[in-house]
């Protein structure tokens, strides 16, 4: 961004200035950012990649970051969102976008189910619920091969043209790819950043501090977990349905419980219950993978000892560290 | 965040810094001359198959190396982009899109898995990629996934299954047991053997499906214990079978029931070792053992023992290395490097490049050829190579693949 | 007692049992609106039980309680809140990580908007104002951006009051509101819960005898989970079971 | 087919068997999490790493037995290394990041067996004296599996008796009580919990070594065994040795069970045992309530 103050300002300074600034407008930093994204990628489809997994990660970070509930089911979500967009739009032909709409509405009743169920229980209990109702979900789509294909996935999502207004734009240049799916993810992010801002954000963070005060306080405990845990859920549902039109295939992985397992680690490498720290995660994460993976075949060895070093001297993530050492800057001063 | 490497705190950057600032770089390695012909290979080199993933490799790399050496086309060299599918649909096909987008592949050759294969083909098919599978599937083939681009080198379960039937049922018994994976390929697998069982009056007694990649199979042993049934047919793949194949051993299936799978992997049998395998007939769509029968095979096993330090190659290398050949030979015949001209010349070609004559089936783009009837050996290897011995070959035949019409396509 | 007003709060032969152990046997009790009464009793007396089952913590096993004449037996906690009852809890209990002022806002926001999702909070300045009002009413003025994990105990204890205020209660509660005080930090609050006295009914519960004699006009004597004795305090004084109970346990 | 008595015994047995292995990794992994409250999701890895460890020690000196014992031992020195210098930092963290931490040192586990052993696995065969199958009257079932029941009851049994009649059982269980009596009987607490951390690992690995024979030895087959024997543990009731045994012979049998009846459904019936267990009773069969409320 504004490079030139950097000579005229100290460091701290000018860190804390443009902290100060990315904060007070951090949806329009994003954007800005993921706006010029594409060109710090090695290739297009991995920004998409990073464009989808990080919204996965930030409606994952609403749950597990903000209100401090630690799901391990979120795939079940991601994969509902990827299926119902796919099935709507190569069982029954639909319009893309409201097949994309329908995965959102499924991912969010999911979410009413399996968010009733899980939020009785609490803990390592809630994690393990979330679990076993995700592999449920998991295998119900396995089974149903005539609808989703089993474990071959679901083929034939085919978005060839997209019409806005007078002009047509193709899907298949992979450029265009990434801003239509960009104008998707912005238009979440500006949600998220309105409900953090907004009055059921401090709800949420009240329960994750201190449940037995906020019910006190009159705040319906269980209710209010259960609305954030839809609104995670579709968030996620919304990133699965843009990964169905990005990949034109649905894989069933995409309702492995690993895949909920990588949502944590990009959550947690950015920094959980942080605005920017959930894409932060899961580009590093990402890119690091695709990088490392072209470097060496043992990729996967690589990766984990990375993830053990910043679990182990960067609890807070890439970016909440960050926030710290500029505020510390700053309490300095 | 651009702006980060010059705040205060580059330490806690470095990871995700480095490999935003390495990846360009890298891939601009890989970037190769314009003239040559690029052919990307994404193959699963990380997980259960990586074994067979590496070795689909050193023979695609050694069909390449072959071509170059013989001139390429018209001084038009190859190059082969080798990426990591890691068994994962969704990294193959992000992958595929890599090879395309940036990398601007001519053709895609690879993978390992159906579900892979068919991820990548819906990839390459949307964007008039050329395509040529490498991995068992009998979808691929059929009117739904199947375009102009797809092909397919390797057998399919039908073929395989079908085969590896005609072979046994006559010899061992009529009434059939199937313990299958739960999933398409399995499930073709079984279909394929009960087709030819029809023929020949062969009655199924139980088809049990067992969860893909269970780690125990006890479970379902005593049932079919207690069927008595003379053959026990294991529609199950790579580790899948060798866990199944030890623990039916264990249980004392092999008195009286003969224990035979679809597909022996020249891998896995040497990952499980003899005594797992013991007695176990099957099919398969290479052996290097072959050779002093197929003049074309000796010749291939030679060269891989050349160019690996006397390594010979296994089934799925071997289709690595057919795959990659029989594009390239089209890409001569065509005289050409678009996708289009290039499948249109693929329909065309008649090769034998290591297993006897091939030809691509036209409504199907299915390489019809020849199965490898094999058994398990346990005593009297002469090396730790020497692990099967071949029983029968049935020839490349037309008929036993299921009709056009069956899979969708209106007969050309 | 004058029975022409309805009483803030009647507590009809409630029962607390913990598996085989009764904690609360058949009390039956009744608040006037406007008064500062207070529970005491050695330990183990059930105040604390008492405390949890009037201010909903949890439900009691038998008996009734009435809010203002309408029956509230097993309403949940948050109903509680929201009817009008407000409590402060014997242990200190904040939203340590949020400033004091975020805590009481937080607080306040109750009445005005739970499930409000894209009003941004800035923009409703009144509850702000009114969350610092309650803060300079418990003397928390200048410590408005400290973060509540960083207050003094006495200054917690305080805050937590204003959050109870926040939800503008008909009846406030309080579990032995001076516990782990300092006897300044005492003083002060004392003065405050009287001060509060003299707009709402307030019922505290505690375990000091000599600290309530002086500001309640109304005691009650828990013992075994059941009322021993009822009165101003000059007959608390007087009355003898209540003397032994205490001296009995020194 | 029609199912006889005979048969549906057999099957019973089958189940046992199976839930054997499962209850022996529950109770390694409830017990690191009773004591510690740390959700060890390397615990497949340490089995995985147990079945290699084995198999070499097997080749080494060619006795089963000998490596039965050597194993365990091993992968438990893994384990102290493990809780010593990655796992004790993250101690009142919360429980996400030992978590999170134990994940990553999975994968590292995985790919260190890759480098070491290549990544096709071993062959592993059953010991000459387990081979073949007895005949139990009910059918043919196979001498090793018999002995693994037998193995793990002599395990559980032995670490029952180590946790309610030794000293040091006592210190440990009043270590996961509350930490503070230790300190206050002037007991080095983190020691406690280096040793469970260690004793947990090491039946993981036992377990691998145990289970070596039965299946195919490869670097990922820990991953399939820890979703599991969490499911075994959870159903239990984490923390509870006595919910891990039980939990893990019942989800063993349900296995058995539906294999029979309905086998694609084995899998999944698992995971429903586990959601319905939990909904009736969140903290599982034999778990304290509201632990980490």
């Amino acid at each position: 961004m504004s490079a030139p103050q950097a000579t005229s300002a100290t460091p701290t300074a000018y860190a804390r200035g443009l902290f100060d600034m990315v904060q007070r407008h951090r949806v329009a930093a994003v954007l800005l950012f993921l706006l010029v994204f594409p060109l710090l990628m090695p290739y297009h489809a991995l920004a998409v990649n990073i464009l989808i997994f990080g919204l996965f990660a930030v409606g994952f970070n609403l749950l597990f970051g903000y209100t401090g509930l630690l799901s391990f089911g979120h795939a079940a979500f991601l994969g509902v969102g990827s299926y119902l967009t796919g099935i709507a739009m190569v069982h029954f032909g639909w319009h893309w976008l409201l097949a994309l709409g329908l995965g959102v509405v499924s991912a969010s009743l999911a979410g009413v189910l399996i968010g009733y169920l899980a939020i009785r229980t609490r803990g390592i209990y809630f994690s393990m619920v979330t679990l076993a109702l995700a592999q449920i979900v998991y295998y119900a789509f396995y089974k149903a091969e005539r609808w989703t294909g089993g474990e071959n996935g679901l083929r034939g999502i085919q978005v060839p043209a997209i019409e806005v207004g007078p002009w047509t734009l193709d899907f298949l240049n992979p450029v265009t790819k990434y801003y239509v799916i960009y104008v998707f993810v912005a238009a979440a992010l500006w949600f998220v950043s309105r409900l953090l801002a907004s009055p059921f954000g401090a709800v949420i963070e009240a329960v994750r501090e201190n449940e037995q005060r906020a019910a006190a306080c009159g705040y319906d405990v269980a209710r209010s977990k259960l609305l954030v845990f839809v609104i995670s859920a579709a968030l996620c549902g919304l990133a699965g349905g843009l990964r169905a039109l990005h990949l034109s295939v649905v894989p069933i992985d995409s309702l492995h419980y690993l895949q909920s397992g990588q949502a944590v680690m990009m959550c947690l490498l950015g920094g959980m219950g942080t605005f920017f720290g959930p894409f932060v995660g899961a580009a590093v994460f990402l890119t690091l993978e695709d990088v490392v993976t072209t470097l060496t075949r043992y990729w996967m060895g690589v990766v984990g000892a990375v993830f053990m070093f910043f679990v182990l001297f960067f609890p807070a993530g890439i970016w909440g560290t960050l926030v710290q050492r500029v505020q510390r800057a700053v309490q300095a001063r | 965040m651009s702006h980060l490497p010059q705040s205060k705190s580059r330490r806690q950057l470095i990871v995700g810094g480095a490999a935003v600032a390495a990846a360009p770089a890298l891939f601009s390695i890989a970037r190769a001359q314009p003239a040559a012909i690029k052919i990307g290979f994404p193959v699963p080199l990380t997980g259960p198959f990586s074994a067979e993933a590496q070795d689909q490799v050193r023979a695609a790399e050694l069909a390449v190396k072959e071509w170059n050496a013989a001139g390429g086309h018209k001084g038009q060299k190859c190059e082969l982009l080798v990426r990591d599918t890691k068994l994962n649909s969704g990294e193959a096909a992000t992958r595929t899109l890599e090879l395309i987008e940036k990398d601007k592949v001519n053709f895609v050759v690879g993978s390992l898995s159906a579900a892979t294969q068919l991820s990548i083909n819906a990839v390459t098919r949307e964007r008039k990629v050329l395509f040529n599978s490498i991995s068992q599937s009998d979808t691929i083939n059929e009117a739904k996934d199947w375009s102009l681009y797809t092909f397919h080198e390797a057998l399919n379960p039908h073929l395989t299954a079908g085969a590896v039937a005609r072979y046994a049922f006559p010899k061992f018994g009529k009434r059939i047991a199937y313990l299958t994976a739960d999933y398409a390929y399995g499930h073709e697998m079984v279909r394929g053997f009960q087709r030819a069982g029809q023929a020949m009056g062969a009655q199924t007694v139980a088809d049990i499906r067992h969860p893909l990649g269970a780690a125990d199979y006890s479970a379902f042993l005593p049932r079919i214990q207690a069927l008595k049934p003379d053959v026990l047919v294991l529609c199950n793949f790579g580790r899948d079978l060798v866990n199944s194949a030890k623990q039916a051993t264990d249980f004392g299936l092999k008195q009286g029931t003969k224990i035979i799978a679809p597909v022996l992997l020249y891998t896995s049998r040497v990952a499980g070792g003899p005594d797992a395998f013991e007695g176990i007939l099957g099919g398969t769509s290479y052996y290097w053992g072959m050779e002093d029968k197929i003049p074309s095979a000796k010749k291939f096993n030679d060269a891989f023992r050349k160019a690996y330090g006397g390594a010979v190659p296994s089934d799925y290398g071997a289709l690595g290395y057919a795959g990659i050949l029989s594009v390239l030979q089209a890409v001569k015949n065509a005289d050409a490097t678009d996708s289009q001209r290039v499948a249109i010349a693929l329909r065309q070609l008649k090769y034998d490049w290591y297993k006897g004559p091939q030809f691509y089936r036209k409504c199907d783009h299915q390489s019809v050829q020849s199965v490898v009837i094999v058994e398990s050996k346990s005593k009297n290897m002469k090396d730790k190579n020497d692990v099967f011995n071949v029983l029968a070959i049935e020839d490349a035949n037309e008929k036993n693949l299921r009709s056009c019409e069956e899979m969708g396509h209106k007969v050309s | 007692m004058s029975a022409t007003e309805t009483p803030i709060l009647e507590v009809e032969g409630v029962s607390k049992h913990f598996g085989r152990f009764v904690a609360l046997n058949k009390v039956t009790a009744s608040f006037q609106p406007r008064k500062l009464s207070a529970i005491i009793g050695p330990n183990g007396a059930g105040k604390s039980t008492f405390f949890n089952v009037v201010s909903g913590a949890f439900p009691p096993t038998a008996g009734r309680l009435k809010f203002k004449g309408r029956d509230i037996t097993g309403l949940a906690q948050h109903e509680f809140a929201r009817i009008g009852i407000a409590k402060s809890f014997q242990i200190t209990n904040v939203f340590k990580q949020l400033s004091a002022h975020e805590n009481v806002r937080v607080a306040v926001q109750m009445r005005h908007a739970r499930y409000e999702l894209l009003r941004p909070r800035e923009a409703m300045r009144e509850l702000a104002d009114r969350a610092a009002e309650l803060l300079a009413r418990v003397g928390l003025a200048g410590l408005r951006d400290r973060p509540a994990a960083d207050l003094a105990h006495g200054q917690q204890r305080a805050l937590e009051v204003a959050m109870a205020l926040a939800a503008e209660p008909e009846l406030l509660l309080m579990d032995e509101p001076t516990a782990g005080m300092s006897p300044e930090e005492t003083v002060v609050m004392m003065d405050l819960i009287t001060a509060l006295a003299a707009e709402r009914s307030v019922i505290i519960v505690e375990h000091k005898m000599k600290l309530v004699m002086g500001i309640c006009e109304r005691l009650l004597v828990l013992h075994h989970g059941e009322f021993l004795a009822e009165g101003t305090p000059e007959e608390i004084k007087a009355n003898a079971e209540v003397r032994r109970v205490y001296l009995g346990q020194g | 087919m029609e199912i006889t008595p005979s048969l549906l015994a057999l099957q019973l047995v089958t189940g046992i068997a199976l839930g054997a292995i499962y209850a022996l990794l529950a109770v390694g992994l409830s017990l690191i999490f009773g004591m510690l409250t740390v959700v060890n999701f390397a615990h497949g890895a340490f089995f995985m790493v147990g079945a290699f460890v084995g198999l070499y020690f097997l080749g080494l000196t060619g006795n089963f037995w000998f490596s039965l014992v050597l194993t365990p031992l091993v992968v438990g020195a893994i384990g102290l290394v493990t809780e010593r210098f990655l796992v004790r930092p993250l101690y009142g963290r919360g429980i996400d990041y030992p978590l999170l931490l134990t994940f990553g040192l999975s994968w590292v586990l995985i790919e260190a067996m890759r480098l070491a052993f290549g990544v096709e696995g071993l062959p592993s065969s059953t010991p000459p004296e387990l081979r073949g199958a007895v005949d139990l009257g009910i059918g043919y079932f196979p001498k090793y599996r018999l002995f693994l029941i037998f193995a793990t009851a002599v395990v559980v049994i032995a670490l029952w008796l180590f946790l309610e009649k030794t000293r040091y059982g006592l210190i440990v269980r009043a270590g996961s009580r509350d930490g503070d009596i230790c300190r206050v009987l002037g007991i080095d607490i983190a020691r406690v919990w280096l040793v469970v951390f260690g004793i947990g690992c090491a039946i993981a690995g036992l377990s691998g070594v145990l289970a070596a024979p039965t299946r195919a030895v490869n670097p990922e087959m820990g991953v399939h065994v820890l979703a599991e024997s969490f499911v075994v543990t959870v159903v239990g009731g984490m923390g509870s040795l006595m919910g891990a045994v039980v939990a893990g012979l019942l989800v063993g049998i349900v296995f058995a069970m539906t294999s029979l009846f309905a086998p694609e459904l084995a899998e999944l019936s698992i995971f429903v045992l586990m959601a319905v267990v939990l909904l009736i009773r969140p903290q599982g069969l034999f778990g304290k309530a509201g632990l980490m409320g």
